[in-house]
């Protein structure tokens, strides 16, 4: 198990590493000069305070030495700061990672608790009436964008029937975004429980429970469900990483303080600082999430955690 | 009274009446404590006859008539929970896979009590207790630490003991046995069936033995009853029917199970032709290296010397992971060897690579195990079997055509079928375009693996007829490998025994199956079930404790006999 | 179908039943029709656009501005006075574009990757396979933003980023249904005859691989649609006045009130064609393997 | 000051962000805005954004009244040598920064020197002039010398971009992000960036000269300024009440004057110009045809009536009403105006015409539905053979592209909708003298007027230079206005909110605001 995890973990730090390196090349791919732009709302600076900010920044420097400088200053957990305004962007980031974590966590959590038992259900009852329901609604729900349904919620319970407050960052303010973004998901958990179950159920052991005389009930709960549990928790994982994406449509439709807005609201200032130290946020957030899943997964799995 | 009495039981697919039944008006019944076989090929619905007594059906199958009487009542009659009374309490059922009829997320002790605590309602403790006994009972030491873990932890013998246990604590009156050792290895198969034999004896149970092997049934039926096409060709006394067969289906089936007394073949190696492919003290590792992996490399061939001579059929006997397969792929050069040398008609191909590699390897061919994956599925068979004609370059397209069609005759086919695809064939016809694939470029060697045993009997003797033809035909080697003695009995010139990538015996066929020396081919050949209930036997449990010199120090070559020697 | 053992000299017992040739297969379950017939309108719809819009996409004034839908104007006008249906036609043929380029790229890009891998192996698999997980797992919005962030926003570029976000996944699917292709014995038959790289890799491999990857392509379709409007709604993909869903149904909130169908239309010209995409997919997985049914 | 994060302090910021968030109480006024500030030192940011929070937090030397001219406010009064090169300001005595220190000669110093300062200079610091030394007389005198007559010192020093920064910030860590002392009506909180700024009431305020009623502290305790960017959701928001006062959707705003449920209040004298311009040094824009085109073939009042109804009207000079030197007669003489047929005329002069458009890029700055009034000038355009392709941006970034534009040789032709919102018609010469603030149009006779502009310190004198100057402009399509106001200047307010009004270049008051509670 451990080295399972030992592997996880070194795959992690590699995709960090990479990022890494592709957040300092970005800048330079960039069209234009970064520091220009910098400026560019200041009136009347000269060359020289060019110059001096672009020493400042290392960007006068051979990209590999860039690459240390910027890995050094990681290590102080400085990310810079930002073009419009000169904010630090670590604190920046930090002040909003939580927020999206939480529209995440509560998003899965939501499209978990819808996902897992209808599909559950719908593997269980698979060939009935019910089934093909839920599985048609499933990819209908799939197939519906969640810019469109987040719009949707947002004019109707928040703006018509004035039920949820419509932005801020209020506890209540929550409940959109992550209402949008589990409901949209929960649809492709089904799907995914249900084909995980179906798998488990037509296995050989399931038989053999059968033929020990076990009721249906017990059949289901402790072998399938037991045995199911494995992919489902695979799913989440994946399921995750779709969330923290969607997050950065459904943040900016529902004005929710995470880092997602933030990033795109660099993406049109151009504010490189930000967009980089959002890429290298993210990517660290999706990678120790995934091992945290993994662990789980390892221990659900005795022939992983018995390995 | 019988215990089981089924009567005209029959059983579709799907609500359609009007489709063909695939159990048809099947009458069978089990008296207390017999063994019952149920014998047939794949297809012949034995085993959906079987699960229907349990109510076990797959989703589509329907019961349409009939009647399953078992101790006096009809368990088709019964609702859900009535059969959930019966199943595991009075009738047990074990499968086929073993390492897929445990729940690889429970600890085995949580799945041996289950059903001791429904059907008795035992407290914990007392069903560890029963479950710890059966353990015990069916032959797996410190059954105590055994229930804490997990079914990846046992091998595939352990697993079906397991099973055997599992089914067997609660003493049901029946017990059915769905080809319980086919996916183990003869000597694993010879201990389990002893297992199933002594057990269900001690407790009296009846048992349903549902197997397409022939010695099989021939070891353990009391009765045997035939099935073909879903319907009862045969049943009777297992002496009487192997003695004097009375139905063509069975006559047939029995004709083409191949025995141990048939002759080999017995050629000296005078009478063949020069040596077409030599192996010099080749080896192989798998695993082993790798960032994070500990484990030493696995030694899959270890050292390993032989030769094949034109028009002679060399068998390479071994159970799973000794280390056959994989010699087999060394010698087509589908693996590099990690030192030795392969030589094909003379020359060395062992670092031959690219294109000289694909001109020499020409003279060796291969045919597989699973005829279904062998072709490939979206080349016709006419494409698949001129591709290699097509590659050597030599035969000018134009007669590519006829070539092919006269090798699809030379394997029993129809030219007609060049236009087929695989998915319209059957595995017998598949294995035979695998042949005249193989014949394409006229090679001087074939290595077939395992070829036939995927195959039914009845297929499986034609194959091995055709493969005999070809080779005395025009002085074919084959480099035979399978794990069925019987098989090698009827094709084999010499036999090499293999173990744990070693070769420990080989010489003539005659020899080493009428006289064997090493104590691994003995056991192999007491394992290996003869389809004769007049030889049977009790056999001696468990393995010879040959590891000392199997497995740790090379050991020395001894000759015992002209041509013959062992690794001792 | 043809029952082997009637034209057969050796009949050798079991004979596995051929199959119903494989469009009947996909039409024979009303998913698969519904979503051929779906994606049948639309696609005739981008292709005769110009003849089907009544009005120019772009032409302002076409009706009077924010009136609902009537008789010359079927889904209203927007705030321009443009007529919403000429817009949303135009549309699927953006989006088709968009569709089909994005997942190109990905397919291409993403099938050779996984075939080299699977079949060089060594350390270039290694190599590929562990960069491919890399990307993955910055996971597919984070890669199409970062590359807009560099290119900038445009349709164009947000085609491009979709398409390269999408590789990984084309790549892994590849990777694992070539391997498997690989280990079977068909194709070390055809090593052993003698085949060279070239004819392992395009004759054996690739043919073999194309089912799954149709599979996943179309699925793919929808995906790659989404995430092309979701860019342009957030503004990052297609520029005024294009008539991009997306970038439509994102202009039209601002009227929810006034004008409701501004973000109605839109949004359903997008679920519709996803959903076609979805279930054709699906439809093909499993006419392509019956055994999917289940797994759907 | 220093730039640096330790991961510590983000730490801590993290921690805080997790506290819960301040919700709106009664005595809180809340005001949304459709973005956040850059920055809460003044020294850091442009965007009218963050200058309309800084009128909040600080003070200024002087104020502007309510046609926009510079009046006493923290100076009581100050006075200038005949050259112009010396202004001497008078302070009130008592005035008090939020910490409590009294803000005399030195906090004016203070915010001077960092304005020049080397390192790191203020993003304005061309605006506040050629000062070349500022002098503490005595606390409550302060002196600035310059090297040259500089008329448009004044106006500056009313507006909040020479807000005056306590010395008591110096050294403080995270000044201008967690820590912002002024002396204005309002002290600063805190600020959870992107969410939501919150001020209290500064009890000790006395108002100078600030365009208010209050002539002390404001009624209310606090003013919660959030960022809600979906129009919908701030209107939302003003219906349930959750929000006070925000900019409303303005293809709404039409509606809501009707139902009268929210009182509507447009800013006046808001110096916003919104015009065109052009990348000069390349065709085919380097010819004044060309951009003579472009003017003739838009219609300002079509499209402005379309997109905005009443709420916003066409600009007929380069520097916006409200601005010393505006005459709309005059300007409507020298623009040129809405002709397609003589648009097309010169554009076949140019050899351009149906067969062969002139493919131009439109750069256009993103909200206040400028993307939309853009589509309707590219429909206009499109008319006459113009095919230009909107590319919508941030205002920060399309200064930078404007730049780029003008200093690349070669490319497609460019224009852009520039806005730009200044308090006198200095802004001319920050925008047209050489080597000008986009490297744009610039020429020797140009200069040479617009130095004049900033030396003459007669108003009549002034005038007659900023009306040749404009002429020039105009008639040679240079810088064609098409309106104003541009951005954020309507505010939709609860009718419980009294008192709620916006100094010229919108400016909004909070001092006066009172809510009536209902019920």
């Amino acid at each position: 198990m451990l080295r399972f995890l030992g592997q996880r973990a070194a795959m992690g730090l590699l995709t960090i590493f990479v990022t890494t390196i592709a957040v300092t090349l970005l800048i330079h791919l960039v069209p234009g000069d970064p520091v220009e732009i910098m400026y560019a709302q200041s009136q009347g600076t000269t060359p020289e305070q060019l110059e001096a900010m672009r020493s400042k920044l290392g960007l006068d420097q051979p990209i590999p030495v860039q690459y240390v400088q910027y890995i050094g200053r990681l290590l102080e957990g400085d990310l810079g700061v930002t073009i419009r305004g000169q904010q630090p962007v670590a604190q920046l980031l930090m002040q909003r990672l939580p927020n999206t974590l939480a529209l995440a966590a509560l998003a899965m959590l939501i499209a978990t608790l819808i996902g897992v038992p209808l599909g559950f259900l719908a593997a269980y009852k698979r060939g009935t009436v019910l089934d093909g329901l839920l599985m048609v609604t499933a990819i209908a729900g799939i197939s519906i964008p969640h810019f469109w349904l987040g719009l949707l919620l947002l004019f109707w319970l928040a703006v018509d029937l004035g039920l949820l407050p419509v932005a801020g960052s209020g506890p209540l303010n929550i409940v959109l975004p992550a209402l949008t973004l589990g409901l949209s998901n929960a649809a492709i958990v089904a799907r995914m429980t249900r084909s995980a179950m179906i798998d488990v159920m037509s296995q050989d052991f399931i038989r053999t429970a059968h033929a020990k005389g076990l009721s249906k009930g017990k059949v289901l709960r402790r072998h399938v469900l037991r045995a199911g549990l494995v992919p489902v928790v695979t799913v989440m994982g994946l399921q995750f990483t779709f969330m923290m994406g969607g997050a950065i449509v459904v943040e900016n439709i529902f004005a929710w303080n995470g880092i997602g807005r933030l990033a795109l609201e660099a993406i049109f200032q151009r504010d490189y600082p930000v967009i980089q130290g959002f890429i290298l946020v993210f990517a660290t957030t999706v990678v120790v999430v995934m091992l945290a899943l993994d662990a789980v997964y390892a221990l659900l799995d005795p022939r992983i955690r018995r390995s | 009274m019988a215990l089981v009495d089924i009567s005209d039981l029959t059983i579709g697919f799907g609500a359609d009446e009007t489709k063909p039944p695939v159990v048809d008006g099947v009458d069978i019944s089990i008296g207390k404590g017999e063994i019952v076989a149920l014998v047939g090929e794949s297809g012949s619905g034995k085993s959906m006859t079987a699960l229907s007594i349990v109510g076990l059906l797959p989703e589509r199958g329907r019961v349409r008539a009939g009647r399953v009487l078992f101790e006096g009542e009809d368990l088709l009659a019964f609702d859900e929970a009535g059969l959930r009374s019966v199943r595991g309490a009075r009738i047990g059922m074990i499968f086929q896979e073993p390492m897929t009829s445990l729940n690889p997320v429970l600890t085995v002790g949580e799945q041996l009590v289950e059903a001791l605590i429904v059907h008795e309602g035992l407290s914990k403790a007392e069903s560890r207790k029963r479950a710890v006994a059966m353990l015990e009972r069916t032959g797996i030491d410190h059954a105590e630490r055994r229930l804490r873990q997990y079914p990846h932890e046992f091998s595939g013998g352990m697993r079906q003991r397991v099973m055997i246990a599992m089914m067997m604590a609660l003493k049901p009156a029946l017990l059915i046995a769905d080809e319980p050792t086919t996916a183990l290895d003869v000597t694993i198969q010879a201990q389990i069936l002893d297992l199933l034999r002594e057990m269900v004896r001690d407790l009296d149970t009846s048992l349903l033995l549902i197997t397409h092997d022939m010695g099989v049934v021939a070891e353990m039926a009391d009765r045997v009853v035939v099935m073909r096409n879903g319907q009862v060709v045969e049943h009777g006394e297992c002496r009487s029917i192997f003695a004097a067969p009375q139905a063509e289906y069975t006559r047939k089936l029995l004709a083409a199970v191949p025995t141990l007394d048939d002759p080999t073949r017995t050629t000296t190696a005078a009478s063949f032709g020069s040596e077409v492919l030599r192996l010099a003290d080749v080896s192989r590792s798998f695993g082993g290296g790798g960032l994070f992996s500990r484990q030493a490399p696995l030694k899959a061939v270890d050292g390993v010397t032989l030769s094949v001579q034109a028009g002679e059929t060399l068998a390479l006997v071994g159970e799973s992971g000794s280390g056959k397969s994989t010699l087999g792929r060394l010698a087509m050069r589908l693996e590099t060897p990690d030192h030795g040398w392969v030589m094909v008609s003379g020359k060395d191909i062992t670092r031959l690579s690219g294109r000289g590699l694909r001109r020499m390897r020409r003279a060796i061919q291969m045919i597989f195990q699973d005829p279904y994956a062998s072709l490939d599925p979206r080349f016709s068979i006419g494409r698949t079997i001129a591709e290699p004609m097509i590659l050597e370059g030599s035969v000018p397209r134009s007669v590519v055509r006829e070539r092919v069609g006269a090798l699809l005759e030379r394997a029993g086919l129809s030219a007609a079928m060049a236009a087929r695809m695989p998915h319209e064939l059957s595995g017998g016809q598949r294995q035979r375009v695998a042949i005249a694939r193989a014949l394409a470029v006229n090679p001087q060697i074939i290595v077939a693996d395992e070829p036939t045993s995927a195959l039914d009997v009845s297929v499986q003797a034609k194959i091995l007829d055709l493969m005999i033809e070809l080779q005395e035909a025009d002085s074919l080697a084959y480099l035979f490998i399978t794990h069925d003695l019987a098989v090698v009995r009827r094709i084999a010139h010499r036999v090499a025994v293999m173990r744990k990538g070693r070769i420990v015996e080989l010489g003539a066929a005659a020899d080493v199956l009428e006289r064997p020396i090493h104590p691994y081919t003995r056991a192999l050949i007491a394992a290996a079930p003869v389809p004769d209930p007049a030889r049977r036997r009790e056999r001696r449990h468990g393995m010879p404790e040959t590891e000392g010199a199997a497995a740790g120090h090379p050991g020395e070559w001894r000759a015992v006999g002209d041509q013959h020697w062992v690794l001792a | 179908m043809t029952d082997a053992t009637e034209t057969q000299v050796a009949a050798d017992g079991d004979t596995r039943q051929g199959r119903a040739p494989f469009f009947l297969r996909l039409v024979r379950q009303p998913s698969g029709a519904i979503g051929l017939l779906i994606v049948a309108v639309l696609v005739v719809m981008a292709i005769f656009a110009d003849q089907i819009a009544p009005y120019s996409p772009i032409k302002m004034a076409a009706g009077k501005p924010l009136t609902g839908p009537s008789a010359d104007h079927l889904l209203g006008t927007d705030e321009f006075g443009r007529d919403m249906f000429s817009r949303i036609v135009y549309g699927s043929r953006l989006t088709m574009q968009i569709g089909l380029i994005a997942v190109g790229i990905s397919l291409s890009i993403g099938t050779l990757i996984g075939l080299v891998a699977a079949y060089a192996g060594g350390f270039i698999e290694k190599l590929l396979m562990r960069s491919t997980d890399v990307v993955f797992s910055f996971t597919e919005t984070l890669i199409a933003l970062a590359f807009v962030a560099v290119l900038g926003p445009s349709l164009e570029n947000a085609m491009i980023a979709v398409g390269i976000a999408g590789v990984p996944f084309y790549a892994r699917t590849c990777y694992a249904s070539a391997l498997g292709e690989e280990g079977k014995p068909y194709f070390e038959a055809s090593i052993a005859a003698g085949a060279g790289h070239g004819r392992l890799l395009f004759l054996h491999l690739l043919p073999n691989v194309v089912p799954t990857m149709i599979v996943i392509a179309t699925l793919g379709l929808s995906n790659a649609i989404l995430a092309a409007a979701a860019l342009s709604f957030l503004g990052l993909g297609a520029q005024p006045p294009t008539p991009e869903w997306g970038a439509m149904l994102s202009a039209g909130r601002d009227f929810f009130n006034r004008a409701p169908w501004l973000m109605l239309y839109p949004g359903l010209a997008i679920a519709l064609t996803v959903l076609a995409f979805n279930i054709l997919g699906d439809a093909l997985r499993e006419a392509l393997d019956p055994k999917s049914r289940e797994r759907s | 000051m220093s730039m640096r994060t330790r991961l510590t302090s983000a730490l801590l910021a993290l921690a805080a962000s997790t506290a819960i968030p301040a919700t709106a109480s009664a005595g809180d006024i809340v005001w949304a805005r459709y973005g956040d500030i850059d920055s809460l030192d003044p020294h850091r940011a442009t965007s009218t954004l963050s200058l309309q929070v800084w009128s909040l937090i600080y003070d200024t030397l002087l104020a502007t009244d309510k046609d926009g001219k510079p009046v006493p406010n923290l100076a009581k009064s100050w006075e200038s040598n005949e050259e112009g090169t010396e202004y001497t300001f008078m302070l009130h005595e008592g005035a008090v920064c939020h910490d409590g220190t009294p803000l005399d000669a030195n906090d004016v110093k203070y915010t001077v020197d960092q304005a020049f300062d080397e390192e790191n200079p203020s993003v304005t610091k061309a605006s506040w002039g050629p000062i070349s030394a500022v002098e503490v007389v005595d606390p409550t005198t302060v002196k600035f010398t310059l090297e040259k007559p500089f008329v448009a010192l004044i106006p500056f020093l009313a507006d909040s971009f020479s807000s005056i920064i306590c010395d008591s910030n110096e050294g403080k860590d995270g000044f201008g992000t967690s820590v912002a002392i002024g002396s204005g009506p309002w002290k600063f909180d805190s600020w959870t960036k992107g969410d939501q700024i919150v001020l209290e009431k500064n009890p000790d305020y006395e108002n100078y000269g600030k365009l208010a009623d209050n002539p002390g502290a404001p009624y209310e305790d606090r003013l919660l300024i959030t960022t809600v960017p979906e129009p919908q959701a701030r209107l939302a928001g003003l219906k349930t009440g959750a929000i006070d006062v925000a900019e409303p959707p303005l293809d709404d705003v039409a509606m809501l004057k009707e139902s009268g449920d929210l009182d509507i209040v447009t800013a006046e004298n808001t110096g916003q110009n919104v015009f065109f311009e052009f990348a000069v040094h390349r065709p085919p824009f380097d010819d004044e045809r060309a951009r003579k085109a472009v003017a003739h073939a838009t219609d300002p009042e079509a499209a402005i009536s379309l997109i905005y109804g009443d709420l916003s009207m066409p600009e007929q000079c380069p520097i916006s009403r409200g601005v010393f030197g505006n005459d709309q007669e005059f300007c409507a003489e020298h623009r040129p105006r809405y002709d397609p047929e003589k648009a097309t005329e010169l554009l076949g002069e140019l050899g351009y015409g149906p067969d062969n458009p002139l493919e131009v890029n439109l750069l256009v700055w993103t909200g206040g539905k400028r993307d939309k009034l853009a589509e309707v000038f590219q429909a206009q355009l499109m008319q006459v053979g113009i095919t230009a392709d909107i590319q919508m941006m941030d205002i920060g970034t399309m200064n930078a592209r404007v730049r780029q534009e003008n200093e690349n040789p070669e490319g497609k032709g460019s224009m852009d909708m520039m806005t730009w919102s200044w308090y006198d018609p200095d802004i001319l010469y920050a925008l047209w003298h050489s080597p000008g603030a986009y490297r744009g149009y610039t020429s020797p006779e140009l200069d040479a007027m617009l130095e004049e502009t900033r030396v003459l310190t007669d108003p009549d004198e002034r005038r007659k230079a900023v009306e040749e100057v404009m002429a020039y402009l105009l008639e040679k399509a240079i810088h064609v206005p098409l309106y104003t106001p541009g951005w954020e200047w309507v505010f939709a307010v609860r009718p419980e909110v009294e008192g709620f009004k916006v100094a010229p270049f919108v400016y909004p008051i909070f001092s006066d605001v009172k809510i009536a509670d209902e019920g």
